[in-house]
Formats: C-alpha cells, structure tokens, sequence
C-alpha cells in the first residue's frame, strides 16, 4: 500500500445499527431495575472511584444502553462495589446487581 | 337586568367558562368558528395522563352546555368588536351584532407547522408524522404502518418540534410534548409489542400530576428508551427507513441510527387569529406572540383592555386540566367585572 | 449360635452403611486443606477430642439447642436420636450380660427379643426389660411427632417444611417403619413367648388373643430388618447422612477448623450436615417479611450438593447470619454463601491502579470512617468530635480520597479484588505507625479484623468510644430520652459486641429493649449482602424490622451502623441516631479537666 | 470576567457566536469533527459560557479547538442561536495572541500553516498555487496531479488559465502593487503581528522539544508538526 | 419522498441574483484545480449569455482559506474583502460574482456582521483608507457563481447539446449534489432553496434533464476541514468525512457527483483515489470511480463544450464513462496534447481505481 502519511480517521458516532446489544438485553434481563435509570449522575457523583479517578459510572451504563461495549470491561473493573451509589439512586436501581451483571455479561459474550 | 358575556373560541376553555357562567345567570354566546365544539381536543384519541378518552371530555363539557342562558354560535367568526357606552358590540361574519358586557377570548393555539422544520423532512420524507397525525391514527383505530404499509421496527419520538426553538421562531416551552411522546409512546408499545421506541429529548418536563408515574412506567413496562439529545436532522436512505443523528448527550458521543417511522411532537403556537384579534382590540401580546397577562401571578384571566378576558392556551400552553381551571378562573373574574 | 434368615437384610445394611461412610469420611479427610490436617493432627490427642465427644452427645444425640429453641422440636430430634442411642446401647448391655461375653454378632442385641426366648434369668433382666420398652415408647412418640409434623408441619411451630428426594423418601419410609415394626415384631413374639415388658409384653398378649401370632412373628421381624437395611443403605445418600457428616464436623469444627473463602472438603462436611430441620426459614427475613421461601439455607445447602446453585438462591441473601446463629449444627452458613459466589462469580480482574502509593500521617489511632459513613456526615463529624475532645492524636486515614475496605467484594465472591484494595488500605495502615485503627462501619469493621491481619488493635467506635468513658477522658452526660438500640448485623452477630453500645446508651439514656434484641435482633434490610434485593422489597423488610424495635416506643432509634441508620431513618419519623451522635452530644466538657488528661491520653489511648 | 473570557468578547465572533446553550446537543450530532475526533462542540459551548477562567485556559492550550473543520453546520440547526464554530475561531485566535497554542500537538501545527498558506497569501497573492502543491508532500493529489503539476507550464494554457502571465485571467501573476496593498492591510490589522507571535512561541517550543527549526519549511520542527500524530485524538 | 414537500421548501428560498453587469472573484482552489471551469464559467456568460462580467486582473485571494485555518485574522479578511469591493467600486459595479464557496460564505458572514456590528464596518474603512488609500461601496447584490448558471440554467437547456441522460437506456442520469457548507450553511436565506434543501444545483440537474439522489449523509462535509486538510497529519479526518459520504450515496449507484465547491469537488474526486489506494474501495460498480465534476464542467459537456478543455482529465476520477452515458463526442487521444497539440505521456496508473486507456 502506498504511504500517505495518515490512515483514515475511526468514526466515533454511535451507530446504533451496527451495535451488539446482548449485554444489555442480559443485564436488563437479569437486573430490571436497570431500566428506570434516568442517567441523573446521582451514582457517579458519589461514587468511591471516581473520587479516585476520572470512572463516569452513568456514562459507562449510558454507552451499554447504546451498545457501545468497547473499552468497558476495562472501565468497570475501577468499581469496587462499595454501594454508595445504590444509596443515592432516585429510581431505587440496583446498581451494584447491574456491575455484577456487567461484569458476567462482559465475560458471557466476551 | 342579566348580563352579557360573548365567549370567542368553543374549545374547552370555551364550553367550561360558559357552563360555569351560565350556571351564574349570566347570558353567555359561545362563538365557535367551526361547525363542532370541542377544538383542538376533539380530533385527540386518548389524553394523558390516565388514558381517558378525549371524548370523555368533550362530551361532558357539552352536557353541561344544556342550559338556557347559553347560546351557541357555530360557523361564526367575529368580524369586529367596538367598545358603547360601557357595552362591547360584536360583530360577525353571519352578519349578528350582539351587546355584551365582557368578553372572553379563548381561542386557543394552532399546532407547530412541522413543515418549518425543514430538516426533519415533514412533508418530504413519507415516514414522518407529527403527534397529531399520530392522534388520528389511533383515534381511526387502523393499526399503524409505514408508508409502504409494512408494520414499523423502530419509531422515534422527536421532543420540543416548534418548541424552545429560535429557528423555528418560538422560544417558549409547549408543556404538554414531553407527556404526550410519552402517553403515545405506551400506546404504541400496547398495539405493537415489538416496536422499539426512542425519545429524543432535551428535558422531560414530567411537571404535572401522574406525569413522572407514566414517564417511569414507559421505562419499567414498556421499555421506551430516551434519549437526551435534540434531533438535529433526519435523512431518508434507499429503503425509505430514516438516517437521525443526534448527540447522545449523556455520553457525549454523536448517535445515528435507523428508525422507521418518526413522530414530531409539535408545540402549542399563539393562534394566527390571536395577533389579529388582539390588534382589533388593542390587547398586549408577549414576547411569545401569545396575549400577555396583566400580572403574571394574580392577573393571569385579565388583559390591558378592562372588559375583555382570557382563558385556556390563549395566554400560554396549558394542559386540559390546567385550561379548565383557568376557564373557571376566568369565570369568576368576569362575574366580578360585570357585577 | 443364634442365626436366622431375616437378619441378613440388616446385616448386609449395616456393612454397606459402614464401608460407604468409610469411603466417605476418608475422602473427606484426606481432601482437606493441609492447614486444616495439620489442625486435626495437632488436637486428635488433646482435651478438644473429649470436648468434641461431649458436644456430639448434646447436639447430635440430645439436640440440645434445637431444644433451647423449639421444645417440642427437640424433644422430636431427642426422643429418636438419643432413644434409638439408648436402645442401641442397652440393647448391648442387655446381650452381654445375657451371654456373658463381648462377643455376639451385631444382630444379636437388634434382634435379641427373637433370639432370646427362654425365661433364662440375667443380671438386670428385668430392668433391662423395662427400659428397652420404655426406650422403645420414647423413640415411637418422637416419630409421632416426626409424622405428624410431616403432615402437619405447624404442630411443632414451624411455618415450612423442607421438600423431599428420592433416597430422602426412602430412607425416611424406612425410619418411619423401623420402630412399629420392631414393636409388632417383639409384641408378636412376647405374644408367644411372653418376653417382653410392659409395652411389648401387654400388646404380645392383647395380640396373641386376638391375632395368630405365631404366623405374624416371623414376617414382621423380616419388616424390621428389612427397614433397618433399606434405611441404612439409604441413609448415606439421604438427608440422614447429616447425622454422621455431623459427628466427624463436630470433631473438626473442635479442632478449629473453618470455612474458608473457597469451598474446601470441610465446606463439604458442613453442607453434608444439614439436618434439613428448616430453622433457617423461620429465622429468615426475606422467608417472613417478604414471602420469599426457596432460597434460605437449607435449600442453598440443597442446591450446593445437587450442584444448582443459581443467581437467586446465592445473591438474595443479605448475609445478616440470623440462620446461622440459630442453625443447630453450627453450619458458617454466610461465609459458605461466599464461597458459592466466589465459585459462580465474575472475574477478579480489577487491578485497582489508581490507587496511587497513599499519603500518610504518623497517628497514634487511625480513624476509618468508610464509604457509607460518608453519605451519614452526622456520624463523622460527631467522632471527629468526640476525638477532639478527647484530645487523641488521629488520623483520619479516609477523610477524602477513600479505597473501600473490601468487604463488599468479599461479599460479592471477589476475593482477589478485594485482596488488592486491603493491600493498599493495610500499606497506609503500616505506614501511620498507629497502634488503634478505629472504624465507624462494622462492615469495614468485621473486615479489618477478620481479614486484614494487622497486629495493631481494631475497635469499632462503640468499643473505643466506651474505653474513652471508663479511663474517664469523657464524661457523659445521662439524658431522659427513651432509646431503643438496633445491633446492626455484622457488629452483633458478625462480631459479637452486643454489651459495649449497651453500657454506653446506659450512661447517656434510657434504654429500652425490644423484643428481638442481640443475636436475634433484625436486619435493617440495607445490607450489602445482598444483590438481588429491590428497592421496594428492601423497605418491607426494613419496615418489618422497625414495627418491631419501635414496639417500646423509644423516643430514638440508636445504632452503629451507618448504613442501618441511613436504611431505618428513610423509613420512620422517629429520629435515628447512630451511637456515636448520641454519645457526641452528651459529652460534659469541663475545662479543667481537659489539661489534667493529656498525660492519660499516652498511656491510654495507645493501648 | 476574568482576562480570556474578555478577550474573547473583544472578537465580534464571539459575540455572535455565544449566545446560551442549552447543551441540546444538536450541534454535536451533524458535528463532522465530533464524528471523528474526541470532540463535543456543545461541551466546548459550554466551558466557555461557564466563564471559568481556569478551564477556559484549559481550553486554549488543548487539543480541543484545533479539532473542528470549520463546517459551520452548527450555525444551521442551533436552536438558541449560538454558533460553535465561530466561537472556536475565537479561540483558536486567542490561543495562538496568548501563545498558549504550542501546548497542543495540533496547536502546534499552527506554524505550518503559517508557513504554507500564509506566507503564500502574502508573496503570492493565493492561498493556493500550482507550484505549492508538490506531488511529494501530496501523495493524495495523485497521478493526475503529478501528470498536471509536472506539465503545468505547458498544459494550464488549456484550460483557459494565463499561468504566472500578466493581466487577468486564472493563475494569472499577481501584480507586485496589488501585493504590497494586500501586505499593508496584513501589516495595519495587526495580521504581520501574529505571524511574528507564532513565529516567536514556535521557536521557544521547538527548543523546548529539542528539535532543529529555521526559517524555511525545511527543518526538524516543521517536519515533526506537519507529520507527527499521537493517535490519541480519535477512537482507537 | 415527496416532491411537493421539496417545493414548499424552495418557494421559501428565493433568491435575489442580478441579472447583468457583474464583477467576478476568482477562487484559488478552482483556478488551481479546476481552470477550465472558470474559463468555461466565463465563457458561459459571455458567449452564451452575452452578460456584461468584469475579470480584474488587481484582486487577490480572499485568504479564506487562511482565515479558516486561523493564520489570517477577522479583521484582516475584512479588510481584504474591503479591498475588493473597493475594486469593483471603482470598476462602477455594484453586483458581485464569486467563484468559491469558502469566499462566498465569508463575504456573506462579512456583510451580515457589518449590517449587526457598524462599528466594525467603521474600522474597516478605516483600515482600508489606511493601507490602500481606497473607498468602498457595499455591493448591491452579491451571488456565488453557481446562483448565476442556477438562475439562466433554462437559458442554458435551450442550448443544449447533450442532456444528463443516459443515452442507452434513455433514463435520466443519477447526479448526487454536493453543496458546500459554506454556501447555505451559515445563513440559509442567502442560498438558493435554503440548507437543508439547497435547490441551486437540483434545479441545473433537473432542467438539464438529470435527476439528483437524496441520500442520508447528503449534507455531511466533504472533510475539508481547512487546517485537517492543509496539515498531513490531520488528513485522515478529511478523507474519513468524504467516505462517509460515499459509503451513504453507493447504494444509490450514482452517475455522477456535482459540487457548487471547488474544495469539495477537488476532495470527493482525490478522496476516491486515496481511498482506492488503502483499502481498494472504488464506489461504484465498475472500479472506475464515480466521476465529480464541477457545476461550470456539468454545464459545459451540456453546452457540448470540449471535455478535454473542461479539465476533466486534471481529475482523479476518469470521466470517459460519463462522457459516455450522455453520448459525448470526445477524442481520447488529445486528453493528454498540450495546447499547442504536443503529447505529453499519459500519467501513472492508480493501483486500484481503473481509468480509460
């Protein structure tokens, strides 16, 4: 191949088409809940993590509803289910069960 | 002597305002321009946020019309108003001229032309409707298809179409959209199980009784998904299917995807016979084209010309149970005005 | 020598019962971890041996605690366990002293009614008599209650009962058998041979008026040792296997062995030991606020060995260990519910990187608030109160940037997550050099001294705070208010301190008592245990709980825990205080004595 | 106020560009830059009308501002009126006055271009010139290119064009006086000033980075700008 | 879709374009580029048309492509397009016709922030006194020269030669339009139909007798992006963008591509090419590519004018195949002849994208 000096750019845009969304059929199957969550920031905001570091919760479970799932078992392991977050949710969500979902349905479809 | 009230506009602001005047002894004309009452709510199916039948309503509105102090005008559009000695002369295209001592303007909104959105392809792109198009499929009844017929995958719900929009010339917030994609929403998972829905909002104002219930329950039951993002344009592909894009905001990441079908939740716009009437009859309008309050808290039936009231989305956009109220408000202030 | 036929089904039972538990209890010891074989080896010739024996004859033969809770239930396990023991044991005291030597087939004293026809006197002949029918009617109205509660489980008190297998059925059809037959069988025959005392002995005459004995006798001593052979060929995989499982895991248990974070062979013993008695049930809060009856204990336990060990079973339980306080074979039911989650858990991949080498403070008392007090403020601030007051030199180890104790992990099956955040709290901990590690959470608690293995003192508030009264650094002051104290779950019976919050509310008000209190007191329903637990049912759980403490009608609720405070105080309008606020409010400062104090502090406080 | 956020309502840009945002997030979706770049327009709007002069700052020595295309297809649908691009262009011309430009590997590259088109437009009167697009620094050009770049002399003639002749006409040489017009209003709005600024933060970087630079487009600094990617601006 | 709906759109877009006497701005990008289109541009509205177009030989960039790449700055483009009009005032027009995009839209964005902020007007004056001694009127109409082949696009068709249609199956050719950004984006009244329906190249298209696609990524960026594109390091953001796009249109299997942008006409052609080359993609069904032609190139093989002077083999994209559909009489071997009738070789074959031998 001819050397141009650059490669074509990735697209970043979600393509909700072009999505695998088992992990989130898996983790709302297995932790209903989770479908009230209305990304109020509540659990990221207090979580023990992301105090520690730059570990946006609400973002991570916005991407898996989006069925954007690269780079997330990577992001999850920063949990260390202490159970703030439960605490603070206005819609009562399970969100340690949703980690623990997560966490199984990464390594299910893996 | 009993007194007078002419009642411009027959919706539900209206009917309410005439029963409960009627029920006061005062003579009240109900003008209604078109042949039925009932406005903009009769051509509704359901109402949220119980699901009623919209005919539940009007039927019960007309029922109470059932008294003689009410005379109805159908087919009549006032053609002038003229202030007599201390009377207001009302003229009409049927060539009456009525006397009365107040008079309440209620003829309501016009729904956002959603052809203005030129990017959303309304009126270009066949598989895009607006919630009220989406009413009359419902209220016919016929199970909802795309245009070629086929039953729809996917559906996309489009919050805040006309509303809180500068390009589209109105800057207000319609109140009612963000419950309605949500009463539709439900009602479309009731019919068709499999479709996939996705609202696309800025913010829900779920600011009415019951309303976060159902917004919830849309969640928990009927798995609608939402989607914090304004849509920003809609493009159709070679199967007639409809490219959106839109940030999804809360990850921050652009978004496409296919749907089949697109409804425009249209806003509540003032009338285009509200700036006319209100050049008619010197009346302020608002910076939102809608007719201003006296004072925003107490004043909220009274315009600047004594004699002439408001009721119901004339002023703003409201909610049915809002318009009642307001309507019966209004009754008390003309009561006061006029005693 | 005395022999016939029917006695081969027993016979060739009872060896088939002795090979299969050999095989069994072999490949159970030898399996052990060798940290545990080298515990037996070192008490097998100690005094635990005798301890062991004697608590297998009060537990395995008396039931001694399923007494303490369920007389009636006792008496059921007793009267078949310890009657059928006595019967056993006379009944070979009898054969000896009827043939004057050791030496008799194990058939002889089973059957010996049979055998042992003749009038022929022995030493104690007639006692011997007496007592073996008397033995007899003990063990026969315990399996009148055993059926009865069969049919009608409410007779002795219990709302469930466990479900039944296979072997169960037959092993239980056999036991139910065992015991009529043995009396028809000996009635028959003292009906003609008139040997039997006054239960077989009247029924052998009231039968040989009535029925042809001579034809009936032979046949039901066939029915009694067909149904001790089929019960003791069924017993090794039936739930009567719990009864020897039990014995070896008392011995075990003696020795000091335990359930460790993985399932190890002693985990096996223990799940083997299940009576299936249901206890577990009763105590159960998700069984009796929410309705919840297929995943408590004993169906945990039952699903461990059937190997069917699902989600809901294993992660609805909140590991408040109020089955395990009142499980009579002393099964670690909690920490074997860990290890299933460990087995059916999800990766330990987590490294924990960011947690960057900690900064430290040379301290004398290091104060771990942990993440949940941080979301009660209230509790923080009154310790850093009462520490200020007390002039003790802290440090507050997680006053910003907090790592979790590992606790939750733990809960959740992540032992070697956890592992890596204990790794970093315990390098902060080494580094202050402190000598006191206070916490504020029992969660955080229960796992600084259970699994940190730090050698410096661990104490939860509670405890500290009341070591701070009795040196007399702080003075309390007695209030008027009426309190009711809620043990949260892993202080009480996770670790024991009941007295210590106990004597402190003493001091500062009036402290009254609910019904179910200590080791039988409430889960508030907030526990981390559990996973699967929804909102909603969380609050019934929790409202249960608090009908209950609020019976006394406190004016407050107090408790230890900030999680149980933040669970209760969402749930009543009775203000919920946790111990340390309380006591932060009744402190007496009084200026003098704050200098006189400052030496005390070096020696006291630093243990 | 603070220092940037005034400097940036000194640029008429600004001023129409930032009006409130409502972070709807319809200028991110069309966004070609948010397509492909870890960029978020609407997150940028935001910053800046938080008036936070720290992470303005933030903003100005970051990758961030050099990501957009300059489309302007946020100016189309914005529902408030304001319009992201041209609030970057602010930005950008803040970031490069300030020098704050030479903390971003793409802020960096503003000397390159410098270099190329603005020294072209200065001495040539085009941005763009036949003899400024070398095959060899654009492969992308292609054979035909290549076909046309090497016979440009004989073959513009062709098409109509008056190459470097004189009058009118495509490609025509542009007269030295109207040249010296264009570099007097370069030099009376302050335009020869930012090149200098450029210049000068330039060379301090490029000692900063131990790399060669001198005045021509041939040096170790130029080469390193114009080619380096540290491939962390995008999804990987 | 729904023509009627499109229709609705444009009547609200009406554009105002003079009808004579204009002073034309060159591009720089399309004189490099494309030459022959401003030639046949001209030649359009000379010959064809006989309008009155002024050629200065005294204007300059309008260095928009440096202000967009933000090396040039706000005032300094102002007073550069201050320049200009300054010219064409003394050249006694009043109607101005510019042939790039990015200058059109700046010269718009110029005129809309002098009509809202005077006073920057006043220093622009200023500053033009300043450094060139001149004056200047506001022009009375200003129109990008596409408006203008828009606005006698009937005139044009009356003096067709070939018509977009595919002489074989008699079917209208298949034309995707690429508008550039610049030219409706910023402010929608100031182009013909409007941003999201833009009707100036739709309408040549039509009269012409093609027929245009609406694709989904139709009004994506071509990827330009200005310094994305003028840094080698940044190009593969450009390219990305225009894939995009190409990836949208293939089902559609277009004929052709036409741009009313130099930039864009030059990227959607070169991108093609890059494309072929990393990853042996071509997007159409021959490997050919799909020709991008400019507006004045589409208007000159309708007026049946030369395509070999046209410029088409300056492009990337062969157009044989196009030339071909719509029965164009061409002379393959005076593709590569000089002016004077020299050959001068053919260039290098592109590895995967296929050209006419």
């Amino acid at each position: 191949m001819k050397d141009f000096g650059f490669t074509i750019t990735k697209d970043r845009q979600i393509d909700y088409d072009q999505h695998d969304h088992r992990l989130l059929q898996f983790v709302l199957e297995n932790e209903p809940s989770f479908q009230a969550c209305i990304s109020c920031g509540g659990c990221t905001a207090t979580c023990s993590a992301g105090n520690l570091i730059d570990f946006n919760i609400r973002k991570l479970n916005m991407l898996l509803r989006r069925g954007e799932t690269e780079g997330l078992e990577k992001e999850i392991n920063k949990c260390m289910l202490c159970g703030k977050c439960m605490l603070v949710c206005p819609r009562g969500i399970n969100t340690r069960n949703v980690i623990l979902k997560i966490k199984e349905a990464i390594q299910k479809f893996r | 002597m009993t007194k007078k009230v002419a009642i411009i506009g027959g919706g539900i602001a209206g009917m309410e305002a005439a029963s409960v005047l009627s029920r006061m002894d005062i003579e009240v004309l109900l003008i209604e321009k078109r042949q039925q009452l009932g406005g903009h709510v009769g051509e509704w199916d359901h109402l949220f946020p119980n699901f009623r039948p919209a005919s539940e309503i009007t039927r019960s509105l007309l029922n109470a019309l059932q008294n003689n102090n009410i005379k109805i005008c159908a087919n009549t559009v006032v053609t002038g108003i003229a202030r007599k000695a201390g009377l207001f002369e009302v003229k009409t295209n049927q060539n009456q001229n009525f006397k009365v001592d107040g008079i309440l303007l209620a003829t309501g909104f016009d729904l956002f032309d959603a052809h203005k959105k030129e990017e959303y392809g309304y009126g270009i792109y066949e598989n895009v409707i607006t919630s009220a198009d989406l009413e009359k499929k419902l209220k016919g009844g016929n199970v909802l298809t795309t245009a070629s017929g086929c039953v729809p995958k996917r559906i996309a719900m489009i919050h805040c179409v006309g509303s809180r929009d500068e390009k589209a010339g109105y800057f207000h917030c319609s109140r009612v959209c963000c419950i309605t994609a949500v009463k539709q929403a439900i009602e479309i998972r009731q019919k068709l199980p499999n479709v996939e829905i996705f609202c696309f909002y800025m913010d829900l104002r779920m600011y009415g009784k019951g309303f976060e219930e159902i917004y919830r329950e849309a969640q928990e039951k009927w798995g609608i998904q939402f989607v914090r993002g304004r849509l920003s344009e809609a493009g159709e592909n070679i199967d007639g299917g409809l490219q959106i894009k839109s940030e999804d905001t809360l990850s921050g990441r652009p978004l496409k995807m296919i749907v089949d079908m697109i409804v425009l939740m249209v806003g509540m716009v003032p009338a285009e016979s509200t700036s006319q009437m209100a050049k008619m009859l010197g009346i302020h309008l608002s910076g939102d084209g809608f007719i201003a309050h006296d004072d925003v808290h107490f004043g909220s039936n009274i315009t600047n010309v004594p004699g002439i009231f408001t009721a119901g989305t004339i002023t703003s956009p409201m909610t049915i149970s809002d318009t009642i109220a307001d309507a019966r408000s209004a009754a008390l202030k003309i009561c006061e005005y006029i005693a | 020598m005395a022999y016939h036929h029917f006695v081969l089904p027993f016979s060739i039972g009872m060896a088939a019962l002795f090979a299969i538990l050999m095989v069994k209890f072999t490949i159970w010891i030898v399996k052990l971890e060798s940290v545990d074989k080298r515990l037996i080896r070192k008490n097998l010739f100690s005094v635990k041996t005798l301890d062991a024996m004697g608590e297998v004859f009060m537990e395995s033969l008396l039931h001694r605690k399923i007494f303490r809770k369920n007389p009636m239930l006792g008496y059921m396990h007793m009267s078949l366990a310890f009657g059928w023991f006595l019967l056993i044991l006379f009944g070979n005291f009898q054969a000896q002293f009827y043939t004057r030597t050791m030496l008799h087939p194990p058939y002889f004293p089973i059957f010996f009614n049979f055998f042992v026809t003749t009038s022929e006197e022995y030493l104690f002949k007639a006692s011997f008599e007496f007592l073996m029918d008397l033995f007899l009617l003990i063990v026969l109205t315990g399996l009148f209650i055993a059926i009865s509660k069969r049919f009608y489980s409410r007779i002795v008190g219990l709302k469930k009962t466990t479900k039944l297998k296979f072997f169960d059925k037959l092993a239980l059809t056999s036991l139910w058998f065992i015991f009529p037959l043995r009396l028809l069988a000996e009635s028959f025959t003292s009906g003609l041979y008139n040997n039997g005392d006054f239960l077989t002995g009247s029924l052998g005459s009231f039968f040989a008026r009535h029925l042809m004995v001579e034809k009936l006798a032979l046949p039901a001593w066939w029915g009694y040792s067909l149904a001790l052979g089929f019960f003791f060929v069924a017993l090794p995989y039936s739930r009567y296997m719990h009864i020897p499982a039990e014995v070896l895991l008392i011995f075990l248990r003696k020795y000091g062995v335990r359930t460790r974070r993985e399932f190890t062979s002693y985990s096996d013993i223990e799940v083997r030991s299940c009576s299936r008695c249901g206890i577990c049930i009763d105590a159960c809060q998700i069984n009796n606020a929410l309705g919840i009856n297929n995943i408590q204990s004993v169906y945990f336990l039952r699903s461990i060995r059937e190997r069917s060990v699902g989600d809901e079973k294993l992660f609805t339980c909140m590991l408040c260990g109020r089955c395990e306080n009142i499980c009579p074979v002393g099964i670690q039911l909690s920490d074997l519910r860990m290890t299933q989650r460990n087995k059916n858990g999800v990766q330990n991949t987590s490294t924990y990187d960011f947690l960057v080498p900690p900064k430290y403070k040379v301290a004398d008392v290091l104060y771990f608030a942990g993440c949940m007090t941080h979301l009660t403020p209230a509790i923080k601030k009154s310790m850093l109160k009462i520490f200020d007051i007390a002039g003790v030199n802290y440090y507050f180890m997680d006053s910003d940037k907090e790592a979790c104790c590992g606790r939750p992990l733990i809960q959740s099956g992540h032992y070697e997550n956890a592992a890596k955040l204990m790794e970093y709290n315990k390098k902060l901990i080494r580094q202050s050099k402190a000598k006191v590690l206070v916490t504020s959470c029992p969660i955080c608690y229960k796992t600084f001294k259970e699994d940190y293995k730090l050698n410096i003192h661990v104490m939860h508030h509670t405890e500290y705070i009341l070591k701070l009264v009795e040196v007399g650094i702080l003075l309390l002051e007695k209030g008027d208010s009426k309190v009711v104290y809620h043990d949260p779950c892993e202080l009480g019976r996770g670790l024991g301190i009941y007295e210590e919050p106990r004597i402190l509310l003493n001091k500062v008000a009036r402290l009254l008592h609910p019904d179910e209190e200590r080791e039988n007191a409430f889960c508030c329903g907030g526990s981390l245990g559990s996973f699967n637990l929804s909102t909603q049912q969380r609050n019934i759980i929790r409202d249960d709980a608090l009908a209950k403490l609020m019976k006394p009608n406190p004016d407050k609720l107090i408790t230890a825990c900030p999680l149980c405070k933040k669970t209760f105080s969402k749930g009543t309008k009775v203000q919920v205080l946790d111990i340390a606020e309380l006591v932060a409010a009744s402190v007496i400062v009084p200026e003098a004595k704050k200098a006189l104090d400052m030496q005390k502090h070096e020696t006291v406080l630093v243990e | 106020m603070g220092k940037y956020f005034d400097a940036l309502n000194e640029d008429v840009r600004f001023i129409e560009g930032l009006k409130s945002c409502m972070n709807c997030g319809i200028c991110t979706a069309i966004c070609p830059a948010a397509s492909f770049y870890n960029y978020d327009p609407r997150v940028v709007v935001n910053i800046v009308q938080s008036r936070d002069e720290e992470k303005i700052e933030e903003l100005l020595k970051s990758e961030t501002i050099w990501y957009c295309g300059q489309c302007l297809s946020c100016k189309t649908r914005c529902p408030r009126g304001n319009t992201p691009g041209y609030i970057i262009m602010a930005l950008r011309t803040l970031s490069q006055k300030t020098g704050l430009f030479i903390y971003s590997e793409k802020g960096r590259q503003q000397l390159a271009i410098k270099r190329i088109t603005g020294e072209s437009i200065l001495n040539i009167g085009y941005c763009v010139y036949p003899d400024l697009v070398k095959p060899e620094w654009h492969p992308e050009q292609g054979p035909a290119w290549e076909w046309v770049y090497k016979h440009r002399e004989k073959i513009m003639s062709k098409f109509g064009a008056n190459y470097k002749g004189k009058g009118p006409g495509a490609l025509r040489k542009i007269d030295d006086k109207d040249l010296d017009e264009l570099k007097e209003i370069f030099k009376v709005t302050g335009n020869l000033e930012l090149f200098e600024t450029i210049e000068e933060h330039s060379y301090v970087k490029a000692r900063e980075m131990n790399l060669a630079i001198d005045e021509t487009l041939d040096n170790e600094y130029i080469y390193h700008i114009s080619n380096y990617n540290g491939n962390n601006h995008s999804k990987e | 879709m729904k023509l009627e709906g499109k229709k609705r759109i444009w009547d609200d877009y009406q554009k105002e374009i003079a009808d004579n006497n204009y002073y034309f701005q060159r591009s720089c990008i399309r004189q490099n580029f494309f030459p022959g289109s401003e030639h046949a541009f001209l030649k359009i509205l000379k010959n064809e048309l006989g309008k009155d177009i002024c050629d200065d030989e005294h204007h300059t960039t309008c260095t928009g492509i440096g202000y967009h790449a933000d090396v040039v700055l706000f005032e300094t483009i102002m007073t550069v397009v201050a320049r200009h009009f300054a010219l064409m005032t003394e050249k006694g027009y009043e109607n101005m016709i510019i042939s790039c995009v990015t200058s059109f839209g700046i010269y718009t964005e110029i005129l809309e922030t002098w009509k809202h902020f005077p006073d920057v007007l006043k220093k622009v004056r200023q500053h033009l006194k300043k450094a060139t001694g001149r004056e200047f009127e506001i022009p009375k109409n200003i129109a990008h020269a596409s408006d203008i082949i828009f606005k006698f696009r009937e005139e044009i068709a009356a003096r067709a030669k070939y018509r977009l249609i595919n002489r074989n199956t008699g079917e209208p050719l298949k034309i995707v339009e690429h508008i550039g950004c610049h030219y409706s984006k910023m402010f929608p009244v100031h182009g013909v139909g409007g941003a999201e329906f833009p009707y100036v190249l739709q309408g040549m298209v039509e009269s012409w007798g093609g027929q245009i696609i609406d694709y989904p990524e139709r009004r994506h960026c071509c990827g330009f992006g200005f310094r994305q594109y003028l840094v080698k390091a940044n190009r593969g953001y450009s390219v990305a963008n225009s894939k995009k796009k190409f990836e949208s249109m293939k089902p559609y299997k277009p004929d052709m591509i036409v741009c009313n942008c130099p930039g864009c006409t030059m990227f959607m052609d070169k991108w093609q090419y890059t494309i072929s080359e990393m990853e042996g993609k071509t997007y159409d069904e021959n490997g050919f590519g799909i020709p991008v032609l400019t507006y004045e190139e589409m208007a000159g093989l309708v007026l049946g004018y030369n395509p070999w002077e046209l410029g088409l083999q300056m492009h990337e994209v062969q157009s044989e195949p196009l030339l071909d559909k719509m029965g164009v009489a061409y002379h393959p071997d005076e593709k590569y002849k000089d002016a004077a009738g020299n050959y001068l070789g053919e260039p290098a074959f592109p590895t995967n994208l296929k050209v006419c031998v």
